[in-house]
């Protein structure tokens, strides 16, 4: 059984439908892709698995549990992380701060008054390693909204990883980032790969089909072929529907 | 002794032993300063008020426009037990405090999910219906002209009672009130609860998608805020030896709102105490020399909304434009969209 | 039961008076977001100037007031019923001129702004006309009492409930027949979107608190000849206007119209029956509805909301 | 209460050792200079407590116009015991909270000898609660709720307005005759109405009237249609009304749109002046009390309108009303009686006051009147009055119909509801 699973998934807003029957599983210690292009509902897949939107049918099973229709803390909790496309941060804090109220240990210790935060050295250790680890070493006392767009970016990804996920789920990480900080990026995505479960929403296609071990097409709210990148890339249907339009 | 200091370094900053040291000496200088000392009780009294309105203002991001409802219930739950069942300080304060937590935590229910101005309608519009309610359940709460007669019990420590009749000895009291209230609430929006409450107010997707159950923090803060409120309710009907109806309204929930952001509540701990001062100040230095001092307040008001939005705290640290205080001068590229 | 009918009848009118208070304030809180404490400050304002150009001071104007107080009164109430409303819209407009430096930071301070603008026109009006109460002369045509069933109404109660009336035809066809409520009714508060469509956006700002203080200013000319004309009496409407909003649903046109409607035969039957509990019934009515349906009788999810 | 004597003293006396200290006092921008000399020459500084905004601002307006008349005319008489009378007045807001904060302000920051002036009842019993703490002498000129002489009365208070009970006394037992049977209450749903409509009913029913109905109207009340539907459904001979403030404003505009006034009779409690001046005739209607009217055929009145139009050039109310001359009789009375004590201590004055007998003559009203010594209210003459229908003077607006003599109209269940504090369990000081 695959760690992550959604079957039939319906969503409509109003008279129009959005999602259609979708199918996807994400296989633990890989790097799944999920492409697909503007406006073919990538985005509110997304939405519907972390629990942002509850499905109109379907059902979401992640380690074998049904996870659907739980409120996003909920999702989170159980160990699903997300990067949002359009980055949410806490921007007034730090870096650093950012990192540690998403660690579990502090998130655990949520509804306690009156001990200080900044005082708690183990934490900020880790939250310390996390900011090393997305390349931010150093920018601990910056304010998150001071940080350049690039170091936002990696800032986005940081906060999913201090929550310690089982699964990493990033939304269209590379966007609005230039070549060279793209490439950047496909490195730390690349050295996360590792360690973590991921799941990538791309349309930069040659971003995923470098990085990615399998890969999911949405269009028009419904899955229309999946593989290893190799296997897509010999797929007719995905040629034509959208290769040839991105590249 | 370096043990010792280090315990009270990490309750206690210097700003709060300054601060509270201007007001330990107040009653010395507020005569000679042409003042008098029953307002330097109210001014102690709506601090705390103040200070624990802006929990939920400055730090939580909620704009509760009802906030005098909880206020006033704390001040009737003081009278109606010293009158009702018997006479006691502490055991009153603390029933005032657990009936308006009681109310603010059923009023949170229905508002937890809600933020922005939708968060502020409601609160308006339960304000006014508990606003209602204290006028017209006359037979509970002496209606408009109030519940009148409300001792002043005797603090009861050991085996000594201290009065609490004059305004300096009452004073006094609250103030220390007011110093427990600054240490905890200090030490709280430190806590990792105080800093999900800011993270929650800063973006509360993001909050929600890192793990933090955001209702039920809104729901702790403002309970929380509304059993303060109802702490400074119960000394407040003690200062007044009445509890009215009129701390309740629209108008006087407003004015809560307007002193907490005049004195800068977004940009830091202290906003509220400042503004809380200025506007008693104003008040008297206004309203003695004009009838339509109102007018000339609400304009002041209004000018500083639009020209100095981050308050009188802002603007010190603007002053000051020292790097730790570089937040605020960022805070409000932080728009609504 | 035939003792009931009156009652309901008159919940009705009281009930369009009250959709006519919300109106306004509906309008603004829409499309702007933004609670408009200044609405009860703006009806007052609506009322004095109608009552300073039905019977101006003669004091200050002279022997032009003194010619103008000759000509027939209905002339007077006339021009008033028309140009007072836009010389609140003027000054609503002023207000939101100021307002504009509060867009883009925090939506408390464009609440706390209207706070501030209320105190500020209350106390003005207090300074310009006095603390005293004061009347706003209505025709004869339209006062004096009918009689029905062998109950007297008043006339100007049924002449007030048309008026409601026609101000909520209006805005609906403003809402409904213009671009501008088009744009208003597809959520304007998602203001990229208004962009993306080619609005000036500020001009649309400056359009509707013009016209949400207009209408302020409007219901404050229909309801000072039933309620009385001081100062203070815009907290009289300040405060329904909320409760209808938040029963009918923030953004919604019926919401309002039926929100009103409801308080307005709520307040209407228990006025009769159990008249301690009149003023009391709205605010039941509201927490009933709001716990069943948290976002009002016809709200719907608005972009800021969580 | 002994311990808070002590206070004052020694607060007092702090101030003063300061100043002797020869340490720097900085007075402020807002402090109140007096001259501190020989205490013969120090002014006597009066506190004056009436609102200046809410709801009843008007009337406090016309209230401070008439304390500020009354001390004018001892100051051109060279004073009080040889000392000018100073006043400085504070906004109480009709706020009650404001009434305490204001009072306490007045007592121990301008050390006020007296402190004069409400019209809300709340207001008057937030400061006479503080007033009483300090032991300061309060006059309540104008607020008529019967709570203020009974249940809420204090030693250092005295009330100077006719109350509900009296103005319902007065009035009941003729309209029966005059008019029927048959009543209805519309009472206001708060103390005052409550106590008031008590009054009417239990009279009513002692007259051998029968009340078919009551109806509470809520404060805020604005539209009162469906209300008066009911009481047309009910058709009573007289509707007895207690209700106050701007829902009594705004239930007269509907009654008279209705021309309900004429399709039966109504009895109001009382019209205040300030409440009624400037507003068409229409709009009054029924029968309703006052103490005093500026066209009673006395001698003194005539003179009292001319120097309060000579006093006041420039107020939009020509002539004086209730208010005014609550506000005028009540400061005269309390100089008056300082000069008699020949000191102002105000337990002195506590009991020169509570001796107060006053002629008809010097009252301007048909009857002698007295200070109830057991209630500390003004036993005074009352007036029924009506719409004065068909007159050309814009200014003559009531048409006096009785009077009624104090004994008549006492509200006799005052004496037993208040329990005031003794003398001696009040401060006493002279300042």
């Amino acid at each position: 059984m695959a760690l992550f699973e959604a079957h039939g998934i319906h969503k409509r807003f109003g008279h129009q439908v959005v999602l259609e029957q979708i199918n996807l599983s994400f296989e633990s210690n890989q790097l799944s892709g999920v492409i697909g292009p503007n406006g073919a509902g990538k985005t509110t897949c997304f939405n519907v698995l972390t629990g942002r939107f509850k499905p109109d049918r379907g059902q979401v099973l992640f380690d074998g549990e049904d996870i659907t229709g739980l409120a996003p803390n909920g999702i989170a909790r159980r160990g699903i992380s997300r990067s949002f496309q359009i980055m949410s941060l806490f921007d007034e804090y730090s870096a650093l701060e950012n990192l540690l109220i998403a660690l579990p240990e502090v998130r655990k210790r949520g509804f306690s008054m009156m001990r200080r935060l900044d005082a708690d050295s183990e934490a900020a250790d880790r939250a310390s390693c996390v900011l090393a680890r997305v390349g931010l070493a150093g920018s601990e006392h910056r304010r998150a909204g001071d940080l350049a767009y690039g170091e936002r970016r990696s800032l986005e990804i940081g906060v999913a990883l201090a929550a310690e996920p089982r699964l990493l789920l990033l939304d269209e990480p590379t966007s609005g980032l230039g070549a060279d900080a793209t490439a950047r990026l496909a490195e730390l995505v690349r050295s996360l790969k590792s360690d973590y479960s991921i799941v990538v929403i791309e349309h930069d296609m040659r971003f995923l089909f470098d990085l990615a071990d399998t890969i999911s097409v949405i269009h028009w709210g419904q899955v229309i072929a999946s593989g290893t990148p190799e296997a897509l890339r010999e797929n007719k249907w995905v040629r034509r529907s959208m290769l040839g339009r991105v590249e | 002794m370096d043990a010792l200091q280090a315990i009270v370094g990490r309750w206690v900053s210097r700003e709060m032993l300054l601060f509270l040291l201007v007001l330990v000496t107040l009653p010395i200088w507020i005569e000679p300063f042409g003042l008098y000392q029953y307002l330097g009780v109210e001014i102690v009294i709506w601090m705390i008020y103040g200070f624990g309105f802006n929990l939920l203002l400055g730090y939580s991001g909620l704009p509760s426009f009802g906030h005098g409802a909880f206020f006033g219930i704390g001040a009737y739950a003081f009278g109606l037990f010293q009158v009702q069942i018997f006479e006691n300080l502490l055991l009153g304060i603390m029933g005032a405090v657990a009936a308006s937590f009681v109310a603010g935590a059923i009023v949170a229910c229905f508002l937890s999910h809600r933020r922005g101005i939708y968060f502020a309608l409601m609160t308006i519009a339960f304000g006014q219906v508990f606003w209602f309610i204290a006028i017209k359940w006359h037979a509970l709460t002496g209606g408009e002209d109030g519940l009148l007669n409300i001792p002043r019990p005797a603090l009861e420590v050991a085996v000594t009672s201290v009065g609490l009749g004059s305004n300096v000895a009452l004073f006094y009291f609250a103030l220390s009130v007011l110093a427990v209230v600054i240490v905890v609430l200090w030490r709280l929006v430190h806590s990792p609860f105080g800093k999900v409450l800011q993270a929650i107010r800063q973006n509360e997707t993001r909050a929600r998608f890192v793990g933090y159950n955001v209702w039920l923090f809104k729901w702790a803060a403002f309970s929380l805020s509304a059993a303060i409120a109802g702490l400074a309710g119960s000394l407040f009907s003690m200062a007044q030896q009445s509890a009215y109806p009129d701390v309740m309204s629209l108008h006087a929930s407003g004015i809560i709102v307007m002193m907490t952001l005049i004195g800068g509540g977004f940009v830091s701990f202290w906003g509220p105490a400042i503004g809380v001062a200025v506007y008693f100040l104003a008040r008297d230095v206004l309203g003695t020399m004009t009838e339509t001092w109102l007018l000339w307040f609400g304009l002041l008001f209004v000018l500083v909304v639009l020209f100095k939005p981050e308050g009188i705290a802002g603007a010190w640290q603007q002053y000051v434009g020292t790097g730790s205080h570089r937040r605020v001068a960022s805070l409000f590229r932080l728009g609504r969209k | 039961m035939s003792q009931i009918i009156p009652h309901i009848l008159n919940g009705l009118s009281l009930g369009l008076l009250f959709a006519l208070i919300a109106l306004g304030f509906m309008l603004i809180v829409g499309v702007m977001e933004l609670i408009n404490l200044a609405h009860g400050s703006l009806f007052a304002l609506g009322a004095y100037f109608a009552m300073m150009i039905i019977s101006p001071n003669l004091v200050w104007t002279g022997a032009v007031g003194e010619f103008w107080q000759a000509v027939p009164l209905s002339l007077r109430y006339g021009l008033a019923i028309l140009v007072a409303p836009v010389m609140v819209a003027v000054v609503g407009m002023g207000l939101e001129f100021c307002m504009r430096r509060t867009y883009g930071k925090k939506a408390e301070y464009g609440l706390l702004m209207t706070f501030g603008a209320a105190l500020v026109i209350e106390e003005a009006i207090r300074l310009v006309w006095g603390p005293s109460e004061q009347y706003l002369q209505v025709p004869q045509a339209i006062s004096g009492a009918v009689l029905f069933a062998g109950l007297i109404y008043s006339k100007y109660k049924l002449f007030a409930a048309l008026f409601a009336a026609g101000a909520i035809v209006l805005v609906w066809f403003f809402l409904e027949r213009t671009p501008y409520g088009a744009i208003i009714k597809a959520g304007a508060h998602d203001s990229e979107m208004v962009r993306a469509l080619g609005i000036n956006l500020s001009r649309l700002r400056l359009l509707v608190f013009g016209l949400g203080a207009g209408l302020a200013g409007f219901a404050g000319i229909v309801l000072t000849p039933i309620w009385g004309l001081r100062p203070h009496v815009g907290i009289d409407a300040v405060i329904p206007a909320f409760l209808i909003i938040v029963l009918g649903g923030v953004g919604s046109f019926w919401g309002a119209v039926a929100g009103g409607i409801l308080v307005g035969l709520a307040v209407g039957i228990t006025g009769a029956y159990a008249s301690e509990w009149s003023l009391l019934s709205m605010y039941l009515l509201l927490i009933a509805v709001v716990s069943v349906r948290a976002r009002g009788l016809l709200g719907k999810k608005s972009a800021l909301e969580a | 209460m002994a311990e808070l004597k002590l206070t004052r003293r020694s607060m007092l006396k702090k101030t003063g050792l300061a100043t002797a200290a020869g340490t720097v006092t900085f007075m402020g921008p807002w402090y109140y200079n007096r001259v501190y000399a020989a205490a013969s020459d120090k002014p006597i500084l009066i506190g004056l407590t009436s609102d200046a905004s809410g709801q009843y601002a008007n009337s406090g307006a016309s209230d401070r116009r008439g304390m500020l008349m009354a001390i004018a005319e001892f100051n051109e008489r060279g004073g009080v015991l040889g000392r000018m009378v100073e006043t400085i007045h504070i906004d109480t807001e009709t706020t009650p909270a404001t009434g305490s904060r204001a009072a306490e302000r007045l007592i121990t920051r301008n050390e006020c000898a007296f402190l004069i002036g409400a019209v809300s009842s709340g207001v008057a019993n937030a400061i006479s609660q503080v007033a009483q703490k300090y032991g300061t002498i309060y006059l309540n000129t104008n607020s008529s709720s019967p709570t203020e002489s009974g249940k809420n009365c204090h030693r250092v208070k005295f009330v100077w307005d006719g109350n509900g009970k009296n103005f319902a006394q007065a009035a009941v037992k003729n309209a029966i005759s005059s008019y029927g049977t048959k009543w209805m209450l519309m009472t206001n749903d708060y103390v005052w109405g409550h106590n008031t409509s008590a009054a009417t009913r239990q009279l009513v029913e002692q007259f051998g009237g029968e009340i078919i109905d009551e109806i509470l109207v809520p404060q805020g009340t604005r539209d009162f249609s469906s209300m008066l539907l009911k009481v047309q459904q009910a058709a009573p001979q007289v509707v007895a009304a207690a209700v106050g403030g701007d829902d009594q404003k705004a239930m007269r505009q509907q009654v008279s749109q209705l021309g309900l006034g004429e399709k039966m009779a109504w009895i109001n409690n009382q019209q205040d002046w300030p409440d009624v001046y400037g507003l068409p005739i229409e709009n009054l209607f029924g029968v309703f009390g006052t103490t005093w009217y500026w066209k009673l055929d006395l001698p003194g009145v005539a003179e009292f309108v001319q120097r309060y139009q000579a006093a006041y050039p420039d107020t939009r109310m020509r002539v004086p009303g209730n208010v005014f001359y609550n506000g005028y009789m009540a400061t005269k009375e309390l100089l008056s009686a300082v000069e008699r004590a020949g000191s102002t201590n105000n337990h002195k004055v506590i009991r020169e006051l509570e001796g107060l007998k006053v002629s008809a003559h010097d009252r301007m009203q048909h009857h002698d009147a007295y200070m109830n010594p057991a209630t500390h209210q003004m036993q005074q003459t009352v007036y029924l009055a009506t719409a004065n229908q068909g007159t050309e003077d814009q200014d003559d607006l009531f048409r006096i119909l009785s009077q009624s003599d104090p004994e008549e109209i006492r509200d006799a269940g005052a004496d037993a509801a208040c329990m005031m504090e003794s003398l001696d369990d009040t401060p006493t000081f002279e300042m």
